[in-house]
């Protein structure tokens, strides 16, 4: 194995375009994933019977194909009916319904982590339905549920790599071209784990530095800093 | 000829490695392990009195199986050239051209592989030698101050017929036999523009570099199979035309 | 006992939870300013009966009136009801992500709009009315048990709602607060607050009540105004109840 | 398309050892990986610095690299230093050993999810460490993991297709090849994706069963009726 | 007072949170079978005196000392230690996931060892002690405030300890509960049980205490016989507290 042809194909453009390709897969994917995954979670506590069954077949189907299927289905057989996407636009797409599913679940445990009396309190202070899910329920479901939405972002960066079917040349596919021209396979999937590694090294230090902000205690020793610098402001405004 | 005694996986036998999605050389039929390669492994592990034990995986894992010392050879249709003769040694068994395939109709009215490319999607699969003709291409299209060529690489063979059939691409390379058998199969789909190209490209099975006594028992005994006329017998069997052989 | 027209009254509440009845058809009608407190044995169904009263738990059957009109039973005239109720926890049921200071902002912010700075300076206020005003930044599970339900107070009373419902609300708290929160009581009553108070603190249920509620077993077994309540004029059951007092 | 294709597909022996190999696969790496993820996430809560120190590499590594190079690495890389595994077993054991850094993010937050005074009363009636965390801890924490857990168990259905890079014929390898024969990619992918469904199926019902189980009410009515069982059983006892 | 070899001592316990001292150097030693009352305003430090006699809070400085031997800052003399001990939080602190039977069932089957069938058995006995027999099958949700206080009690009394630390236990109870609880602890004290009971209940303290210690601060400040302390025979400060006191 040569290391100088690892570091060659780091700094090559063709693997660095790859890795921000599987980068931006990830992110779109997970911020539409989280969206989709909070209403289907909500639509699944409704009260009206329709609507979680709609829930529970979104789950279902979106949790029980294969990714690989829905981007082809959205990319191939989609324009049969009319509809015509780009190749990324389709794996966005994909991805993001299908994270979606997977959000739901776990939004749904962290959801029932949180005691009734935590909201029943809220209730009893004359919050609304929406206003108890944003400031009691979500807030403490939020540190419950990060490491598995860690999780799912870690495996997304490595999920995104299906999306080389409908050749978007993210990592893995630049990689894989790479090595069938001359077969050093070994290195070229190094420097795609290499930078698979980068990635997932930001995104858990993302996930340690969130997960510290949300403790409400370590969170306070920030909260007197800035208590302590507002303290310094008055100081200054002479009024 | 006869198998080396030592350095197998496993005495007696050749294991090799084939990514079966590649037809008529390697694919399933029935759940079997079918095509050229297979037949051809099979006569030349009759000369060696071998048995033959194929593991049957995806393309991108063939070489490091090699090296990791899983397989004794890659049977698998691999294209030969310089830079992959660097990683693996070869023994050649046939050449095969290649040709530009595109729907039924040639809705996007190209005329084989020249001008008519520049400014169009062409898909070529992952691991043959096609993605860097195409490549070419593109380079010799921007050379010209053309539009350049869409190169869209697919991990397999169905993946990169399936987006021409949907018009996701104007163009497809791929090998000669190959378009053959899938213009067989899935007729008035699509149509060959043009002439063959690049028709003396190696097509050989892969040893492990350096792995000299092998690659002398395998010549030896695709000397026999060409001799006793099996090669020819197979080419015939598979439909591949006179022309690809190499002996 | 006032006559005045009832501010806020339950009328025939019943409550099952599964096979259970924890309610069977309560009725009780509190006027503006007045006092109640419910008292009797452990389980007999007071911390129920406040629930239905703000609706957190809704009636089998029965209904509750606000200023004399019978509440909907959507959710939006519930929680226009809450916004003029406040309620004391028995367990107190403190936000745990938020500190006390910020538990107590919560609704004034959230509900009725206030700024961020607005509503710390009435939660500072009330802290140091209930004297934890230096626990302004401790978490609930930093608290001791009366301190929490001091907090507890400090944020039902921070909405300066026109009814309060108290659980239990010196229950663990000492001889020298419980008088605190009984002057805090009387300042309020005196602004025209109206209360119901369930309490096993028969010193506390004397000294704050206008009226006395005794509940069994779900039923309301007895109204009397405290003072006819605790000199004597009472029922039997109630009788043996008052005697188990330990002085 | 071709719906009988579709259904000689779906019996055929080829596809249904395809499946029965991808739920093997997927069975084995959810219990190894379940065990695993539990004995790095009590780690990560040890005292001892460096053995949370380990766990986090362990998180870390597995995570961070995609499970494909995890399997190439110990089929083919592993043999020169003398460790010769089989394909399954290599498979199994890359799988079980990326499950577990998943399922250690997990069943940390479920743990996390477990309040303080319930572990302390546990403590008070003098029940060692490993008592609270069997009888209090687990139990509490398994309803908030079960979501997530479903969702590993399902997504490695699908990544389990993975170990085709080392030979071991599962479902999507099948499929991909039986559409080599004759490009019926259609009806092949629909065939697999029928299959992947049915299992999902039968793992959210597991899923679900489960959660009601772990729910206390719920399994009352279940605990009264075996009460009412025993209560029969005395008079039938003329001692 | 009694003059026997003290069962169970703290000796200088201090205790801190982050900058705030908690206890500032308690010593207090229990005589087998007696009861010591500790009383003191909200905050004083109670609780956690309490948690730091059983070590759930480890001490800052100071030890614990059982049978006149100190117990090791270890886990496992920690666990020794509490299997001796027993104790009823402030906020009961029942498993939520199991219900009343179970809470009590949990240690003797998996501390004593004991059958389940034999669990069962003790189980009912006590809740029926404590008057909720019928509640076995609810879970601690579906219970009111005073029973889930009687179920904690049932679960510490279940292990059978030696010494009984009794955080505010009557805190949710009426009054005729309060005189049952207090019936019990009568006759465990008769069988030799030794116990330390916080309260804000004076006349519970008064009719159950052989001692009062009572608290401020983090400190002790004041150590008497029941009936001294509440003869008068007390300082300034708990004077003051002690006319708090409403009747
Ligand atoms: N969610 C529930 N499910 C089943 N039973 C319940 C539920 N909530 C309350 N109960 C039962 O209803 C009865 C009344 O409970 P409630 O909490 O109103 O009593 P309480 O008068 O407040 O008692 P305490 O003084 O002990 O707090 C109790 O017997 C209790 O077990
Ligand atoms: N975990 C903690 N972190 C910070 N401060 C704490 C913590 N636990 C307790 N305290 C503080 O220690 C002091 C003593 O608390 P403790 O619970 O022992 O009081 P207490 O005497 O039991 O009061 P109460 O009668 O109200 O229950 C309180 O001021 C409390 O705020
Ligand atoms: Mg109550
Ligand atoms: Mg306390």
């Amino acid at each position: 194995m040569s290391f100088q042809l690892v570091l060659d194909y780091l700094v090559s453009p063709a693997f660095f375009h790859g890795a921000l390709i599987t980068l931006l897969l990830t992110v779109t994917a997970l911020v539409f994933g989280i969206v989709a995954g909070l209403v289907i979670a909500l639509l699944q506590e409704a009260r009206f019977a329709p609507l979680r069954g709609l829930a529970l077949v979104y789950v279902w189907l979106f949790r029980g194909t294969p990714v690989l299927f829905q981007i082809i289905f959205i990319y191939n057989v989609l324009p049969g009916f009319g509809i015509r996407l780009s190749a990324f636009l389709s794996a966005v797409i994909a991805l993001s319904l299908n994270e979606g599913a997977y959000m739901a679940e776990i939004l749904r445990s962290g959801l029932r982590a949180v005691t009734r009396g935590q909201r029943t309190a809220a209730l009893a202070l004359g919050l609304t339905r929406g206003g108890v899910m944003r400031h009691i329920v979500l807030p403490q479901a939020m540190r419950i549920v990060l490491p598995p939405i860690g999780n799912q972002m870690i495996g997304m960066l490595k999920t995104s790599a299906l999306v080389s079917v409908v050749a978007v040349e993210e990592l893995l596919l630049v990689a894989n071209q790479t090595a069938s021209a001359n077969f050093r396979y070994f290195e070229a999937l190094s420097a795609a784990g290499i930078y698979y590694l980068a990635l997932s090294t930001i995104f858990m230090a993302g996930q340690a530095w969130l997960e510290r902000t949300l403790d409400p205690k370590r969170s306070r020793a920030r909260k007197q800093r800035r208590t302590g610098l507002k303290a310094l402001i008055p100081t200054v405004d002479i009024r | 000829a006869e198998l080396p005694k030592a350095g197998l996986v496993e005495a007696g036998t050749l294991t090799y490695g084939v990514a079966a999605t590649f037809a008529p050389f390697e694919f399933q039929r029935d759940g079997k392990l079918t095509g050229f390669d297979i037949d051809f492994i099979d006569a030349i592990a009759r000369k060696l009195s071998a048995k033959t034990a194929p593991m049957n995986m995806e393309f991108k894992g063939l070489i490091p199986a090699l090296q990791g010392g899983r397989l004794d050879i890659i049977n698998s249709a691999m294209y030969m050239n310089p830079q992959r003769a660097e990683q693996v040694d070869f023994v050649p068994y046939m050449k095969i051209g290649n040709v530009v395939v595109v729907q039924a109709g040639n809705p996007a009215k190209i005329t084989g592989r020249d001008e008519s490319l520049c400014g169009k999607t062409v898909a070529v699969t992952l691991g043959g030698i096609q993605e860097s003709q195409a490549r070419a291409d593109d380079k010799a299209c921007r050379d010209k101050k053309l539009s350049p060529v869409q190169v869209k690489t697919y991990p397999t063979a169905q993946d990169s017929w399936l987006t021409l059939r949907q018009g996701r691409a104007d163009a497809i390379f791929d090998s000669t036999p190959g378009a053959a058998k899938v213009l067989e199969e899935v007729p008035n789909t699509f149509q060959v523009v043009g002439s063959e190209f690049e028709a003396n490209t190696s097509i050989g099975i892969a040893t492990r570099k350096g792995d000299a006594a092998l690659q002398a028992a395998l010549k030896a005994a695709i000397a026999e199979v060409v001799a006793d006329g099996t090669y020819a017998t197979l080419l015939t069997k598979w439909k591949l035309p006179a022309s690809v052989t190499l002996f | 006992m006032t006559r005045d027209k009832p501010l806020i009254e339950a009328v025939g509440v019943e409550k099952r939870f599964g096979g259970y009845t924890a309610l069977k058809g309560c009725s009780m009608a509190v006027a503006p300013g007045e006092t109640v407190v419910l008292i009797g044995p452990s389980g007999s169904g007071k911390s129920t009966f406040l629930r239905c009263i703000n609706l957190l738990e809704p009636p089998d059957s029965g209904s509750i009136l606000f200023k004399g009109k019978e509440v909907g039973r959507d959710f939006a005239s519930a929680v226009r009801l809450r916004r003029e109720i406040g309620m004391v926890f028995q367990n107190f049921e403190l936000f745990q992500h938020l500190d006390a200071a910020e538990n107590i902002m919560l609704a004034p912010m959230k509900v009725l709009g206030l700024s961020r700075h607005d509503a710390h300076d009435i939660a500072l206020g009330l802290l140091a009315k209930v004297r934890i005003r230096d626990k302004a930044d401790s978490y609930p599970d930093e608290l001791s048990g009366g301190q929490q339900q001091r907090v507890a107070i400090a944020r039902a009373l921070a909405m300066k709602p026109a009814v309060m419902l108290y659980d239990e609300p010196t229950s663990a708290l000492d001889p020298e607060m419980i008088r605190e929160v009984l002057d805090v009581m009387a300042d309020l009553s005196a602004e025209g607050m109206t209360s119901v108070v369930v309490t096993h603190e028969m010193g506390f249920a004397k000294r704050a009540a206008d009226r006395i509620v005794f509940m069994e077993a779900g039923e309301i077994v007895e109204t009397r105004a405290s003072a006819d309540f605790f000199g004597g004029a009472v029922g039997a059951r109630a009788r043996q109840f008052l005697d188990q007092i330990l002085h």
